[in-house]
C-alpha cells in the first residue's frame, strides 16, 4: 500500500528494475536454463548412442544402485575434504605472517602475488607440476640427492594434494589473511594486558574472531578440490577414483550423460548441504 | 489566516507489521523553529525523512504550501536535510559540496559562484573553499553542511540531529549561531534532536513523539511547565511523579490519593474524583527541610545523593513507598540545608505546583 | 601496525610458512618459464641446449593468433558484462530491500558448485537448443555467468563501505537517482569495479572446459592448451603458460595500483570528525 | 644425384597429377574463401597437412580438435545440424555415429578404393547395410610399447612380461576399456579378442585383475606420452607406434613391440557430417587425403605417425621420406607390416559383439577401483 501516484510508482520500478532485473535474468536465461536441462537430462535415455528426450528412471537407478557409487562419493568427499584441510593448515602461518608481521602497504602486494598465479593458466601449472613430481623430476632427483628413494612422486596423493594446493591456495590465502587482518587489535592488546599468553591470544581471540574467513577458507578449498579432475588425471593418475573421474567414466559407456547427470546432481546435492553447514558454523554467533 | 507552510496530515508509516509512525497531524508554519524530540526510536527521523521525501508514507498527506507533495521524488523537492553525520561527499572539496546542490540544479556558472562565495563567507569557511571536507575541524564542517543546504534558499531547512556529532562546548556555540541564522533568514527550521537543551532553547514550539505518535505540542514553556502525560514529564525530566486516585476529602480539599498520602491540588475543577491519575511536580518547586510542618504536600524522606550541575543541585530523594523525587535547589540552599546523605528530610510542595496529567486525555475518554 | 604484538611462535616460523606457501605457488611457473626455453620436447633436468623455438612456433602458429584473437575478445566482452551485471546486482542489493534479495544472492553463488564438465554439456546441450551455440558469442554468455559472482562479490563487498546517506544526500540536494549514483556512488566503487573487471578478465581468460564444449569451433587459448595437454604434448605449453603468466602479473599489479591508490586516498579523507 | 633427379621428376609427376585432380573446382577460387568445417584428433589440421588442398580449393579448414570419442560424440549430437562437415573418428566411433544417424552416405564411386590395399577396400567398420559411410585414412598397430631400458624387446615378445616383478607398479594403461580388455582378450588366446562368450568374457575380466597390482596409473593421450617419455611407467598394453613413434622421433629409448600372443589395429576414418552444406567440398576434402600427398601427410603426422592404406600413397613415402617408409614397415618390395595381419597377427580393435558397449565400460571402471 502506498500513498504514490501510479505513475510514480511505475517510474520507481522502472529504476529499481533496471538494476535488480539484469543478472537474475541472465541467469535465469543462461544457468538455470542449463541446469534445469540438466535435470531433465537425467531422467532421458539413450538410443543407439543417441542422446533421446525422455521419462525415464534407469539412469537414477544405474547410478543409485552402482556398488562402488558410495565408496566413491566417500572417497571423493573425504579426500577434497582432507586436501581443504591441509591446505588450510598450510597456508596458515603464511597468511598469519601477512596479517600481523608485514606492514598492510606489504600485504597488497603479497595478496597481489598469491593471487597471480590463481589466474595463470592452471593447466600450464598442473603440466609444470607433473615435470616436477614424476620419473626423474626436480623433487625426486632432489630427495635421491639426500639419499632418499628418489621414486616419482606421482600417482600418489601428495601429487593429488600439490595438484589440489596449486588450486586453492591463492583463495584460502586471501581469505584467512582478510580474516586475520579484520581481527580487533584492540581486543588482542586487552587480552594481553588482562596477561593473557601469546598462545592464549591466539587460541582464544585470535582463531574466533577470525573463523568466518578460516572456515569460508576451508569451504572454498573443498568446493574447488572436490569438482576438481585435471590433477586427479594428471597427478594422481586416475588411481584415485573420485566423482568428476567416475562422471567422465560413466559417459564412456556410449553417451552416457544422463548417468553423468545424476552424478553431477548428486554431486552439487553434497556441495550444497556442505555449503550451508559450513556457512551457518561460520557465522553462528555464541550464545544462542 | 496564513497558508500553513508544512501540513502533515494522518501521515502513517510502518514497516512490515512495525508501525514506526502514526497518526501523524502537524503543520509548520513560515518562519518557524520548529523542534521534534523523543527518545531513539520514537519516529521523529521517520518523521523528518517523509517531509524531505526519502521515506514513503504508508497512509496520509504532505503538504507544502497547500500543495501535495506526495508524489514530488526528493529531487524535486527543495526540502534540504541536514544530516546527523553530515554526509559530506568525500570526493569533493568545500566548494564542490556547497555546489552541488546548484550544478543540479542547474543554475548558471557566474551565479553559482557568486552564490557559493557569499554562504562560504557567510558561516565564515570561505577559506577553507578548496580544502578537501575530510581535512576540516567537527564545527567547519558542520557549517559547510548548512552552507550545502542554505544556498539552495530552501522555503525549509530540515536537521537531524546535526549537533549530535559535536562537543558540548561547539554544540553550544552552533546552537547560537543556528538560532541567529533561522532569525535573520527567517527560514522555517524543522528540527530532530532528542537532546532537551537543543530543543527548548532554539525551538519556537516542540513535538514530544513517542512510539510514533504525537504526545505533546507546544511551546518549550507549555511543555516544561504542563506535560501533558507521564512520558513527556518523564522523558523533560527534572519531574517528581506521583500516581493515586482522585479523591475528595471531608473537609472538602481534593487531593490524590497516592502512597505517600494524600497529596492535595489547586485545581480540581476539570477531573472526576474516582479516576486514577498522575500528579508531576518540578523539581525546582520542591522544598526540601531536615523538619517538618513546612507545606501543604508534605513527605518524609531520605536523602539518596546529590548531583551538582552548575549553579543548581539536584536532590535525589526516595520516599518510604519508594517513590523517587527530584529536588533542585541553590546552592547556597544545600548548604544552609546541611543534610547528608541516608539523612531524613521532608520534600514538600504548594499544591499549586502539582500539575494533574493526562486530564485531556481522560476528559475526551469520558 | 601493532609491533609490540607477541606471537605464539618466534617471526621465523611464520615467515617460513610465508615462503613455503610461494615457493609451492611459483615453483610450477618457474619450471614453464624454464623448460619453456629448453629445445626438447619432453621437459626432463638434462636440458640440452636452451632456445626461442617453441616461442618462434607459437609466434607463427595462425591459429594461435586467432585463438588469442578470440581470448582477448572473450575476455574483454565477458569482463564488461560481467562487470555491469555484477554490479547492478551488488548496487540492486546495497540499495534496495525486496523480496527475494537472497534468492538472487544464493543463484548467483550456486554457479561454483557445480561440476563444469557437466555445467559444459547442460550449456552446450541448452545453447544449441536457443541457437546459441559454436559462436564466440555463446563463449561470452557462458563465461558471464562463470564470472559474474566474483565481480558481484568484490563490488558488493566496496559499497558497503559507502555510507547509505550520501546517495540519499546528493539526491536530496537535487540530484536525480542517475546523477547520485554517477557522482557518488560510482566515483566510491571504481576501484572496485575496476578489479572486478580484472578479475572477470583473468577468469575468462583462464577456463578450458566450457570454452571447448560450447565454443565450437572458435579456438580460444586455453583450448589450444588442452588439446596440446591432452593430444600432442609439447613445450608450447610452456610457452603459453609463462607468456598468461607475465600478462597476469601485470595485471595483478595494475589492479595493486588501483587498490593501493584509492585505499590512500581514502585514508586521507577519512579523518573522524 | 640421379636417384634425386628421379625423384624430383616423380614428385613432379605427381604433383601434376594432383594438380589436374584439384583443378576441377578451380572456378571456386574466384568466389570468395570457402570454408570446411572438420571435428578431428590432434594434428590432422595442421598447415602442412591441409595446406595444399585450402589452397588448391580456395578454402579455409576449421578443425575442432577432440580427446576421446565420447566428447566427439557429444560434441556432434548438441550442435546444431550442419555445424560440422567431415568426420575423423576411430572405426569403433563410426559405427556409433552410424548407428545414432550422424553421417552421411558415401558414393564408392568417389573414391578410389581400387588403389586401396585389398584388406582395406571393403574395411568392415565402414560398411552398413551395404552402403558405405567412412573412408579409411590411417592405421597403426598396438602390442606392448616399453621403455627398453626397462624391456627388452625380446622380453616384450610375449605380454606376460608386464607381469614380472620388476615391473610391479611400473605398468601403465590407456584410460580405455577396449584396447586393454582386447589385449587381455589375445593374451587368453581368443582367436577374436572382442568376440566373446560369457566365460571368455569372464576369464577376460579375471586375467585383468592379475594384472592390477602391477599398474601404475591410468593415462589419456597426452599423460602416455608424458608417462612412457620419463620413465614413469616401463610398459603399456594396447599402445602402439603413434605414441612411442613420437617419443623415438624425440630421442626417447623406446619401442612398440607386437608379441606373439598378436596385436590390434586402430583404425582412423573419414566421414561426412549429416547435414553437412558442404557436401561436394567435404568429398574432395577426402579425396584429398587419400591422395599420395594426403598420404603421405598423414604418414608422418607430427602429432602421431601411422600406415596409410594407399598403395600410392606408399609409393610417395618411400620416394621422399625413405627413412620413415622403412622406420613403419611400409616397403613396397619386400616384407612389410602388411604381413602381420595377413599372418593373422592382427586383430581389428572393435566394439564388443556379445556384450554391451556399456557392460565392458562397467567392467573397467570396476577394474581401475580395484
Amino acid at each position: 500500500m502506498s500513498v504514490l501516484s501510479a505513475k510514480v510508482r511505475l517510474r520507481r520500478r522502472a529504476w529499481f528494475a533496471l538494476w535488480a532485473a539484469p543478472l537474475p535474468i541472465w541467469f535465469a536465461l543462461f544457468f538455470m536454463g542449463p541446469m534445469l536441462l540438466l535435470i531433465a537430462m537425467s531422467f532421458w535415455s539413450v538410443q543407439n548412442y543417441r542422446l533421446t528426450p525422455d521419462f525415464s528412471l534407469s539412469a537414477w537407478s544405474y547410478v543409485l544402485s552402482l556398488d562402488f557409487l558410495w565408496s566413491t562419493f566417500w572417497r571423493s568427499y573425504g579426500l577434497s575434504l582432507i586436501s581443504a584441510a591441509l591446505v588450510s593448515l598450510l597456508a596458515f602461518p603464511a597468511s598469519y605472517a601477512m596479517a600481523f608481521l608485514i606492514t598492510p602497504a606489504r600485504r597488497l602486494t603479497f595478496l597481489g602475488l598469491a593471487l597471480a598465479p590463481f589466474f595463470t593458466s592452471y593447466l600450464v601449472r598442473i603440466y609444470s607440476l607433473q615435470v616436477f613430481l614424476g620419473e626423474g623430476g626436480v623433487l625426486p632427483q632432489l630427495f635421491h640427492s639426500v639419499g632418499l628413494s628418489g621414486a616419482s612422486l606421482l600417482n600418489s596423493y601428495t601429487a593429488l594434494f600439490l595438484g589440489h594446493a596449486t588450486l586453492t591456495l591463492p583463495v584460502v590465502l586471501v581469505l584467512q589473511t582478510l580474516a586475520l587482518g579484520n581481527v580487533d587489535r584492540t581486543e588482542m592488546s586487552a587480552a594481553v594486558n588482562l596477561g593473557a599468553r601469546p598462545q592464549h591470544v591466539l587460541r582464544h581471540i585470535i582463531l574466533p574472531a577470525a573463523r568466518p574467513g578460516l572456515s569460508l577458507g576451508v569451504l572454498f578449498a573443498f568446493l574447488l578440490s572436490y569438482a576438481e579432475f585435471v590433477s586427479a588425471t594428471y597427478l594422481g593418475g586416475g588411481v584415485f577414483q573420485t566423482l568428476p573421474i567416475l562422471l567422465t567414466d560413466l559417459i564412456r559407456g556410449g553417451q552416457q550423460w544422463p548417468r553423468a547427470a545424476v552424478v553431477s546432481l548428486l554431486m552439487m546435492a553434497a556441495l550444497m548441504l556442505t555449503s550451508l553447514v559450513t556457512v551457518a558454523w561460520a557465522y553462528r554467533q555464541k550464545g544462542n | 489566516m496564513t497558508q500553513p507552510l508544512l501540513e502533515l496530515h494522518n501521515l502513517n508509516k510502518s514497516y512490515g507489521t512495525f508501525e514506526a509512525v502514526k497518526d501523524i497531524d502537524l503543520t509548520v508554519d513560515t518562519g518557524e523553529f520548529l523542534a521534534i524530540m523523543g527518545p531513539s526510536g520514537c519516529g521523529k527521523t521517520t518523521t523528518l525523512r517523509m517531509m524531505a521525501g526519502l521515506e514513503e508514507p504508508t497512509r496520509g498527506d504532505i503538504r507544502l504550501e497547500g500543495q501535495q507533495i506526495n508524489d514530488l521524488p526528493v529531487w524535486q523537492r527543495e526540502t534540504p536535510l541536514v544530516w546527523q553525520n553530515l554526509a559530506l561527499f568525500p570526493y569533493m572539496t568545500v566548494r564542490e559540496n556547497v555546489e552541488f546542490g546548484l550544478r543540479m540544479k542547474k543554475v548558471p556558472g557566474p551565479e553559482r559562484q557568486q552564490r557559493c562565495a557569499e554562504w562560504l563567507e557567510r558561516l565564515g569557511i570561505a577559506g577553507f573553499a578548496d580544502r578537501n571536507v575530510a581535512k576540516l575541524s567537527g564545527g567547519q564542517r558542520q557549517r559547510v553542511a548548512l552552507a550545502r543546504s542554505l544556498v539552495l534558499q530552501p522555503k525549509v531547512l530540515l536537521l537531524d540531529e546535526p549537533l549530535s556529532a559535536l562537543d558540548a562546548h561547539m554544540s553550544i556555540r552552533m546552537q547560537g549561531e543556528l538560532k541567529r541564522l533561522q532569525r535573520e533568514l527567517g527560514i522555517t527550521f524543522v528540527y530532530v534532536t532528542h537532546s532537551h537543551s537543543e530543543a527548548f532553547s532554539l525551538a519556537d514550539r516542540v513535538v514530544i513523539m513517542n512510539a510514533g505518535r504525537i504526545e505533546q505540542l507546544g511551546t518549550p514553556q507549555d511543555i516544561f511547565l504542563r506535560p501533558k502525560s507521564r512520558f513527556v514529564a518523564q522523558f523533560v525530566g527534572g519531574i517528581s511523579l506521583f500516581s493515586g486516585m482522585l479523591k475528595t476529602t471531608r473537609e472538602g480539599k481534593v487531593g490524590i490519593d497516592s502512597a505517600d498520602g494524600l497529596l492535595q491540588i489547586a485545581d480540581p475543577a476539570s477531573v472526576q474524583t474516582g479516576t486514577k491519575c498522575d500528579l508531576a511536580v518540578r523539581a525546582d518547586r520542591i522544598n526540601v527541610t531536615t523538619q517538618p510542618g513546612w507545606g501543604t504536600n508534605e513527605v518524609p524522606c531520605t536523602l539518596m545523593s546529590e548531583e551538582f550541575a552548575g549553579a543548581v543541585v539536584n536532590l535525589h530523594l526516595e520516599t518510604a513507598a519508594g517513590t523517587g523525587i527530584v529536588a533542585q535547589l541553590q546552592q547556597r540552599d544545600l548548604e544552609r540545608l546541611s543534610a547528608r546523605a541516608g539523612q531524613q528530610v521532608y520534600a514538600s510542595w504548594h499544591p499549586e505546583d502539582g500539575v494533574l496529567l493526562g486530564v485531556t486525555a481522560l476528559k475526551a475518554a469520558a | 601496525m601493532n609491533t609490540h604484538l607477541k606471537h605464539a611462535l618466534p617471526a621465523w616460523t611464520w615467515f617460513a610458512g610465508l615462503t613455503l606457501v610461494f615457493v609451492i605457488l611459483y615453483a610450477p611457473i618457474l619450471s614453464a618459464l624454464v623448460f619453456s626455453f629448453s629445445v626438447d620436447r619432453f621437459p626432463s633436468l638434462d636440458i640440452t641446449r636452451f632456445s626461442t623455438k617453441w616461442y618462434a612456433q607459437v609466434f607463427a602458429d595462425a591459429r594461435m593468433l586467432e585463438a588469442l584473437k578470440n581470448s582477448l575478445a572473450i575476455a574483454l566482452s565477458t569482463a564488461l558484462v560481467a562487470t555491469t551485471l555484477g554490479f547492478a546486482a551488488a548496487y540492486a542489493d546495497f540499495r534496495f530491500r525486496f523480496f527475494g534479495q537472497r534468492m538472487v544472492l544464493a543463484l548467483a553463488l550456486l554457479t561454483p558448485t557445480v561440476p563444469i564438465a557437466v555445467l559444459s554439456l547442460a550449456m552446450l546441450a541448452f545453447f544449441s537448443r536457443i541457437g546459441l551455440s559454436g559462436t564466440v558469442g555463446s563463449i561470452i554468455v557462458a563465461h558471464v555467468v562463470v564470472a559474474t559472482p566474483f565481480a558481484m562479490a568484490i563490488c558488493r563487498l566496496r559499497l558497503e563501505q559507502l555510507p547509505r546517506e550520501f546517495e540519499t544526500a546528493a539526491q536530496n540536494l537535487g540530484a536525480t537517482p542517475g546523477q547520485a549514483l554517477r557522482l557518488i556512488v560510482l566515483p566510491h566503487a571504481a576501484p572496485a569495479i575496476g578489479a572486478a573487471a580484472l578479475i572477470a578478465f583473468a577468469v575468462s581468460l583462464d577456463e578450458y572446459a566450457i570454452a571447448w564444449f560450447v565454443g565450437g569451433l572458435e579456438q580460444t587459448v586455453p583450448v589450444t592448451v588442452l588439446n596440446t595437454l591432452q593430444g600432442q604434448v609439447d613445450p608450447t605449453i610452456h610457452v603459453i603458460g609463462t607468456l598468461a603468466f607475465a600478462a597476469t602479473l601485470s595485471m595483478v599489479f595494475a589492479a595493486q595500483m588501483l587498490l593501493l591508490r584509492s585505499t590512500k586516498s581514502h585514508k586521507n579523507k577519512e579523518v573522524s570528525p | 644425384m640421379s636417384n634425386f633427379q628421379y625423384s624430383r621428376r616423380a614428385l613432379l609427376k605427381s604433383g601434376l597429377a594432383a594438380g589436374a585432380v584439384l583443378a576441377t573446382p578451380a572456378i571456386v577460387r574466384a568466389q570468395e574463401v570457402r570454408e570446411l568445417t572438420m571435428l578431428t584428433w590432434a594434428g590432422h589440421a595442421d598447415p602442412e597437412v591441409v595446406g595444399p588442398f585450402e589452397r588448391a580449393h580456395n578454402v579455409r579448414i576449421r578443425a575442432k580438435e577432440y580427446v576421446g570419442g565420447d566428447q566427439m560424440l557429444a560434441q556432434f549430437a548438441q550442435s546444431p545440424v550442419g555445424t560440422y562437415d567431415v568426420i575423423l573418428a576411430d572405426a569403433e566411433y563410426v559405427s556409433q555415429l552410424y548407428q545414432a544417424d550422424y553421417i552421411e552416405q558415401l558414393d564408392l564411386a568417389d573414391y578410389p578404393f581400387d588403389d586401396f590395399f585389398p584388406e582395406f577396400q571393403k574395411f568392415e567398420g565402414h560398411w552398413y547395410d551395404d552402403g558405405l559411410y567412412a573412408v579409411f585414412l590411417h592405421f597403426g598397430f598396438l602390442g606392448l610399447s616399453h621403455n627398453l631400458d626397462a624391456l627388452s624387446r625380446s622380453e616384450a615378445r610375449n605380454y606376460r612380461a608386464m607381469w614380472q616383478e620388476n615391473l610391479r607398479s611400473k605398468v601403465g594403461q590407456f584410460d580405455w576399456h577396449l584396447p586393454n580388455f582386447g589385449t587381455m582378450s589375445l593374451i587368453e588366446g581368443n582367436p577374436a579378442p572382442f568376440d566373446l562368450n560369457a566365460a571368455a568374457w569372464q576369464q577376460v575380466q579375471d586375467t585383468a585383475l592379475t594384472l592390477r597390482p602391477q599398474v601404475r596409473g591410468f593415462y589419456d593421450y597426452g599423460g602416455t606420452l608424458s608417462a612412457l617419455r620419463s620413465g614413469e611407467v616401463a610398459a603399456m598394453p594396447g599402445i602402439g607406434d603413434w605414441i612411442t613413434g613420437v617419443l623415438q622421433r624425440d630421442g626417447a629409448n623406446v619401442a612398440t613391440t607386437i608379441p606373439e600372443q598378436g596385436g590390434l589395429q586402430w583404425t582412423e576414418s573419414l566421414s561426412i557430417g549429416k547435414g553437412s552444406r558442404n557436401q561436394d567440398l567435404a568429398r574432395e576434402f577426402i579425396r584429398y587425403m587419400i591422395s599420395p600427398r594426403g598420404q603421405v601427410a598423414t604418414a608422418t603426422l607430427k602429432a602421431y605417425p601411422a600406415m596409410v592404406p594407399t598403395r600410392a600413397g606408399w609409393a610417395m613415402l618411400n620416394e621422399i621420406n625413405p627413412n620413415e617408409a622403412a622406420r613403419q614397415n611400409m616397403s613396397l618390395s619386400g616384407a612389410n607390416a602388411l604381413d602381420e595381419i595377413r599372418a593373422g597377427r592382427i586383430q581389428l580393435r572393435r566394439l564388443p559383439v556379445q556384450q554391451s558397449l556399456e557392460s565392458w565400460n562397467d567392467a573397467w571402471v570396476r577394474y581401475k577401483n580395484a
